[in-house]
């Protein structure tokens, strides 16, 4: 029987994957090298799922051994079950397998095969460690190490140069948040005495918070720093541009760690430390704002993006500020909910993007067109998915951004409301304006020749569409809001009965959207041109992204950079330079130092030179080189000597 | 045998060195395999040490004290703490690694093996007794045998400004040391009993202006060689210049040197001035660490970038010191022990491009991921140990010490996490640079890592890995060392 | 023995010595200051020897030490006779004042 | 006091002044052949003394190495070198003077000291024969290490001179 111990097992599965695949991959394992990281994750599940559906049954587990010592403290590792983190590894060890299989088929054929599944299992390692880690030390190893994979996935067609330049972009994108979350937790740390999770749980809530009535001020700061990491993990606004460019990554690893796993992360993050907001509720506005900007402005960006994997990142960067958002209200419920059902939709929806981009050999939407025909299964699944985003009931993605708006609506934000409504018909638009344009209408580029991808791949979309439409119900109302009440059992927050009005607005922004796209792209497709010409500067604004590149670009990096070679030749010139007494320096300094040099050092110099010179010639009269010279001169200073010592003078 | 033990681990490899003396100069095998033997032996003489020193004691264990010159009360005294112990294992590994480093290295470069492992023998002996001996004086002594051979080393096998770098070195060095000289002085003369005995000038209490002074004094010895900005600018030429295997032992061990002397020195024998100093040594560690890391990113030399990272990573050690804490004192030891592991097998990669390609011109290369997998693959490894990522040993010692730091002034603590920002930045960079991106054609026939290289790197990878995981293991034996010196030096 | 005092022969022995001393200094030839040089040493032997007989020490203790100095003596004239031959040979003169690397 | 003890004081004493004044000869004359003939006098007269003495052995020693020796070592040195040793060069350099004033104190601040000092005369040994074979003990007793010393400093000299001297080690 499975017990609660048998949880370390569940990384550890694909922990030997990863190192099966990275030590005899290339050589031995080859094709079957994808099926080791299968066998390892379904392993996982197995593991996983039973000790889940017992948490869902309302129990919850915890272990831990001592890591490390701090100062009077120690440090123990080991692992919390509890409702969030089971959702989570539910999610989780699902979505996961069924990508990885589904990768099985995508990538086959490509020479580094073996490598790709062996960083995928290092990603689930990593991934299923965050999610039972019971303290922000392991949290943030595991955290990291997943930065790491989505670094070397992203990178994984380093020969191009995109490719690269795309890896260090997230990787270096993320660490600034990630220093942030670091000095939160060394803050917390030095707040509260302890990194664990119940342990933080029980200080915060309860009978001893009046005693940590000074310290929020601290705690404020540490809820910031921490919230740093989810800015840069989750991509908001304003860490998002490295997800984007993540694109070049292979389409299952966009699915699985830059929409379904990874950058939910940074949502799971604020979840895991809700108690520490709460304490502090001054944060939570920030926490609103930041989601709230950047679910509006990524929407804002995708309606006029061309590429199919950078419109439907976008469009995560837009659902992941939409749970930003809802953490920030307090519904951790709602964002939770909304972060398993976005999950599966919107891995459904990569994985389809990829057997599409599988089938044409093109992502630029403008080249795609009636492609339903061509390969149906693919389609079918990609609109079911994009219906589920857009929001149209009873799919998934209805129930939970309901819950959202519900939030918003109810908690009185209802510039937050408004905003997000708008994000939703716009979400909507711009969902149907990619599937009209690549499913529907004509053909527009003869070169593209479409075919249905294989059954390896389509039949993880079918399973994935079956959660995308099912997944909605336990948290509906028609279950009472099960999934919430489950969550709540670990914290309390507030909890809001179902309005007709916020349903209705948003089946009506999700209608609407659908079909103001039907009608400018299934129809006439000048008509987008002519739209995009009216409205200009607005067009300019979101085709170029809000700029966000030019601007880094200019006011960050290339400061950095030239920080780094001014300090070089501060380096070299001066410090080296005086050490050196070398006039290498920069101008003026080294204009001084000449000066001293030739009217004060170098006169010294010189006058010590003379004047040994001119002892020299003195003295050199005695080193007339003959022997007996030498001889004779030690003779009569011996005689000297003894006449001294026997003072017989 | 074991009685003397610290002894023969001092003084084997001058045995080997004096055997090397012996053996005619055409016999480069029996050369090589003599010197590879004594560094080998040297290091079982230290895991022999494992089970007779006891971890959970604090204070000088194994200890070795012989009168040598009574006239002035000088000592032959040797001891092993929680302190000296990870500092020789370090190096019995990292001088382990360069002697099977050198084997390639040295035949490359033009030969004269036999001086040159007479002089690397010569090394370890200054090294391992600069790390064991108690009584000041003898320690200055080996602090100076150590450079001596350095010189040499470098000036001899070096690059093409190797004259320059080793004088450079040397006159740094010898200009550190002999503030040095002086304060060991000052002390001997201050002390109520003339001695130059450790433990027993660890209890003598000294005015605090003197402290001051003879701190200042003992801070330019050891400044140079961490070394701390602004006394840093030997570092990169030498490094440079010197060859690859020496390189090694000049970031693994010789820079932990100056650290250890403030561990062992500076700080029992004058605890007011080292809090009247920490304000000064706080700042000075953050100038290093974000000075260093900057000037690391404009690098296009990749011996000099893992220099200059070098700074700013003895940076993090000299943060944890001044944090004058448990949680910085571990941290710094732990990254001391790291920075060795970590960045000796970076420079050993170095030596493996360069030994192949003979240029460490970043932007010369490119694409090598493709070529050269394994070679990539580890590289990636140190890279991501060196720029702190959890689970490999350089996150450990960094959050450590961070977290010290963080007790002592979070303003310094905020500006050395900009510092792991840029530790990132610049290896990925190279990275970048190195591995990914287009293959230059030039660079198609590399061949990839040999069996031998392999063997240099990965117990360096052991290490790496293993501490990071379970950092008890090492952090076992020095914590009841560092909290008793913590007690000792509080006011 | 007993019929000299011991000074008188102290005497002789420094005459010889400041003789061997005074061609050390102004004999050119390095040949010719080899051989005042055994007049110092005959000088030396002859002290020993007469301290000998008349110190409390061992009798034969003077005479072992002028063994060793009649032995260095040899050794002298042997490789400072060789040298004179090498210089000789390699700068075609034997005078003192003529070999002056040394100077400035 | 007899009429031959007086002879025997009157005999060394002319012994010694002899030998100085054959000494005297080694220092100043000009030919370096003729030099190298007064050393020998002055050797065989040293050797004499030491017969007055009772150093009969040494005074063989003397005669054996150093006449036997070391002067035909010097004189066969003297004629490799002899077209040198000419009459019409300089044989003296141009410190003469000093020199002679020099051994002059020498000479004249020692004699006092000489003179002054009460020497302790032992009477038990002052009449004590050394035989030979007391002298072999002392060599290969008290003194071996010292003779062993000299042994290998006499090896290497001789190593040395041949070496030194060895014709084409100089081009």
């Amino acid at each position: 029987m499975v017990t609660a111990d048998w949880i370390y097992l569940v990384p550890l599965f694909p922990l030997m994957a990863f190192v099966a695949n990275l030590l005899w991959g290339a050589r031995f394992l080859k094709n079957k090298a994808a099926w080791v990281s299968i066998a390892a994750s379904v392993a996982a599940c197995a593991v996983a799922l039973p000790i889940c559906v017992k948490v869902f049954g309302g129990a919850r587990f915890s272990n831990e051994f001592v890591w490390l010592t701090i100062g009077s403290g120690t440090l123990r590792f080991g692992y919390l079950v509890d409702p969030l983190s089971a959702s989570l590894l539910s999610m989780v060890t699902i979505v996961g397998t069924l990508i990885q299989i589904y990768a099985a088929g995508y990538m086959a054929g490509d020479p580094r095969f073996s490598r790709f599944f062996a960083y995928v299992s290092l990603f689930m390692f990593a991934m299923l460690t965050l999610t039972i880690a019971n303290n922000f030390i392991l949290f943030f190893m595991a955290w990291e190490i997943m930065g790491l994979c989505s670094y070397l996935l992203i990178g994984f067609y380093f020969e191009k140069t995109s490719a690269a330049k795309a890896g260090f972009k997230a990787f270096l994108t993320t660490r600034v948040g990630d220093v942030g979350f670091l000095i939160g937790m060394l803050t917390l740390f030095v707040t509260l005495g302890t990194l664990d999770f119940s342990e933080i749980n029980s200080l915060l809530t309860g009978t001893s918070q009046a005693r940590l009535g000074m310290n929020t001020g601290l705690l404020a700061m540490s809820a910031l720093c921490i919230f740093c990491g989810t800015i840069g993990k989750s991509a908001q606004f304003p860490l998002h541009v490295w997800l984007p460019d993540a694109m070049e990554g292979p389409t299952p690893v966009s699915a699985l760690i830059h929409a379904a796993t990874m950058v939910a992360a940074g949502v799971f993050l604020i979840a895991r430390s809700f108690v520490i907001f709460m304490a502090v509720p001054g944060t939570m506005p920030v926490v609103t704002t930041i989601g709230c900007v950047t679910a509006f402005m990524a929407a804002f960006i995708a309606l006029t993006q061309t590429d199919i994997k950078r419109i439907l990142a976008y469009s995560t960067i837009s659902q992941l500020g939409y749970m930003v958002t809802a953490l920030g209200m307090q519904g951790l419920g709602a964002g939770t909910f909304h972060l398993i059902t976005h999950a599966f939709f919107k891995a459904l929806l990569f994985l389809a993007a990829g057997s599409v981009i599988h089938g044409t050999h093109v992502q630029d939407i403008r080249q795609m067109g009636g492609l339903f025909k061509k390969m149906p299964h693919t389609a079918l699944t990609f609109i079911i998915a994009s219906l589920a985003l857009a929001g149209v009931p009873p799919l998934s993605g209805f129930w939970s951004k309901d819950e959202i708006l519900l939030t918003a609506f109810a908690s009185g934000h209802s510039l937050v409301f408004w905003t997000l409504l708008l994000t939703a018909f716009m979400t909507a638009f711009y969902m149907f304006r990619l599937v009209f344009m690549t499913f529907f209408g004509k053909a527009r580029d003869p070169k593209v020749h479409a075919h249905e991808s294989p059954a390896l791949m389509t039949l993880p979309l079918w399973a994935l569409a079956v959660g995308a439409i099912l997944l909605g119900i336990p948290g509906s109302p028609m279950t009472h809001h099960w999934f919430q009440r489950f969550l709540a059992h670990a914290i309390h927050h507030p909890e809001y009965h179902p309005s007709t009005f916020v349903m209705t607005c948003s089946v009506v922004a999700a209608i609407s959207g659908i079909a103001l796209a039907g009608i400018i792209y299934l129809k006439n497709i000048h008509r987008a041109e002519a739209i995009a010409k009216t409205f200009r500067p607005l067009y300019q604004l979101s085709f170029n992204k809000f700029y966000f590149d030019e601007i880094y670009s200019r006011y960050i990096i290339r400061p950095f950079n030239a920080v780094g070679a001014i300090f070089f030749k501060f380096d070299v010139s001066i410090i080296d330079g005086a050490v050196n007494g070398a006039g290498t320096g920069s101008l003026w300094i080294g204009a001084v130092k000449n000066w001293i040099d030739q009217h004060i050092v170098d006169g010294l110099v010189n006058f010590m030179g003379t004047f040994t010179r001119l002892l020299n010639s003195i003295v050199k009269r005695l080193q007339t080189g003959f022997v007996q010279n030498y001889l004779l001169i030690a003779f009569l200073s011996f005689l000297v000597f003894i006449i001294w010592e026997l003072k017989l003078i | 045998m074991s009685s003397h033990l610290l002894s023969w681990i001092v003084f084997t490899p001058l045995l080997g060195a004096f055997i090397l003396l012996c053996v005619p100069k055409r016999a480069a095998h029996l050369i090589r395999w003599i010197a590879l033997g004594t560094t080998a032996l040297t290091a079982v003489l230290v895991c022999l040490a494992f089970p007779v020193f006891r971890a959970s004691e604090p204070g000088f264990q194994l200890v070795e004290r012989v009168m040598w010159i009574p006239q002035f009360g000088v000592q032959y005294l040797l001891g092993v703490d929680g302190i000296s112990f990870p500092m020789i294992v370090l190096t019995a590994l990292i001088s382990l690694m360069a002697c099977l480093g050198s084997l390639t290295h040295i035949r490359v470069k033009g030969g004269r093996e036999k001086e040159y492992y007479f002089l690397f023998l010569l090394l370890e002996t200054g090294m391992m007794g600069t790390f064991l001996a108690l009584d000041l004086f003898l320690f200055y002594i080996f602090w100076e045998v150590v450079l001596v051979p350095m010189y040499f080393l470098i000036g001899i096998w070096g690059g093409p400004r190797k004259e320059y770098a080793a004088i450079k070195f040397f006159l740094y060095t010898l200009a550190g040391s002999l503030f040095m000289l002086l304060g060991i002085l000052a002390v001997y003369f201050a002390a109520p009993t003339h001695t130059f005995d450790m433990t027993v000038l660890a209890n003598v209490k000294f005015g605090l202006l003197f402290q001051k002074i003879v701190f200042l004094a003992f801070f330019l010895g050891f400044a140079i060689k961490v070394p701390i900005f602004p006394f840093h600018t030997w570092l990169p030429d030498a490094h440079v210049e010197a060859p690859t295997p020496i390189s090694v032992i000049l970031a693994g061990v010789l820079l932990k040197m100056g650290t250890y002397g403030f561990l062992r020195f500076s700080y029992p024998l004058f605890p007011e001035a080292a809090h009247w100093f920490q304000p000064a040594m706080g700042i000075l560690a953050v100038i290093g660490i974000i000075y260093g890391g900057f000037i690391a990113l404009a690098q296009t030399d990749f011996k000099k970038m893992v220099a200059y990272s070098s700074v700013s990573h003895m940076g993090f050690v000299l943060l944890g010191l001044a944090a004058l804490n448990a949680d910085g004192f571990r941290g710094a030891l732990l990254q001391m022990f790291n920075h060795g592991t970590i960045t000796g097998g970076l420079f050993l990669l170095v030596g493996v491009l360069y030994d192949r390609a003979h240029t460490r011109e970043l932007n010369a290369f490119g694409g090598l991921g493709a070529t050269m997998p394994v070679y990539a693959g580890i590289l990636t490894f140190f890279s991501l140990a060196s720029l702190g990522l959890p689970g490999l040993s350089g996150f450990v010692s960094e959050f450590l010490t961070l977290l010290g730091s963080y007790q002592y002034s979070k303003l310094i603590t905020g500006l050395a996490a900009i510092g792991i920002l840029l530790a990132a930045a610049y290896l990925l960079y190279m990275i970048h640079r190195v591995l990914l991106g287009n293959l230059n054609p030039k660079w198609a026939k590399l061949p990839d890592i040999t069996a031998l290289e392999l063997s240099t790197l990965v117990p360096l990878m052991i290490f790496i890995l293993g501490i990071g995981l379970y950092p008890k293991i090492i952090l076992n034996y020095m914590i009841p060392t560092l909290d008793a010196l913590l007690i000792a030096i509080k006011i | 023995m007993n019929l000299i005092p011991l000074s008188h022969i102290l005497i002789f022995s420094l005459a010889l010595f400041g003789i061997g001393i005074y061609g050390v200094l102004t004999r050119r030839n390095i040949i010719g200051i080899l051989i005042s040089i055994e007049l110092i040493l005959n000088a030396a032997n002859i002290n020993l020897i007469a301290f000998s007989q008349t110190t409390s020490l061992s009798p034969e203790t003077g005479q072992v030490f002028a063994l060793f100095v009649i032995a260095i003596a040899a050794i002298t004239a042997a490789v400072g006779l060789a040298i004179v031959l090498a210089l000789y040979r390699a700068r075609k003169t034997v005078f003192a004042d003529e070999v002056h690397l040394l100077k400035w | 006091m007899d009429f031959l003890q007086l002879a025997v004081k009157t005999g060394i004493y002319a012994l010694m002044a002899g030998t100085l004044v054959f000494a005297l000869g080694v220092v100043t004359l000009k030919n370096l052949f003729h030099a190298a003939l007064s050393l020998a006098a002055v050797l065989i007269g040293t050797a004499a003394l030491y017969l007055a003495f009772h150093a009969e052995f040494m005074a063989a020693v003397q005669i054996l190495l150093y006449v036997g020796a070391v002067i035909t070592v010097i004189i066969f040195a003297v004629m490799l070198t002899e077209h040198i040793a000419e009459r019409s060069i300089l044989q003296h350099n141009k410190q003469s003077l000093p020199a002679l004033l020099g051994v002059l104190a020498l000479l004249v601040l020692i004699g006092k000291v000489l003179l002054k000092t009460p020497w302790p005369v032992n009477p038990s040994t002052l009449d004590a024969r050394v035989s030979v074979s007391d002298l072999g003990v002392a060599l290969m007793g008290t003194y071996v290490f010292p003779f062993e010393v000299i042994s290998i400093l006499l090896i290497g000299a001789l190593i040395g001179a041949v070496v030194i001297a060895r014709k084409g080690s100089h081009p």
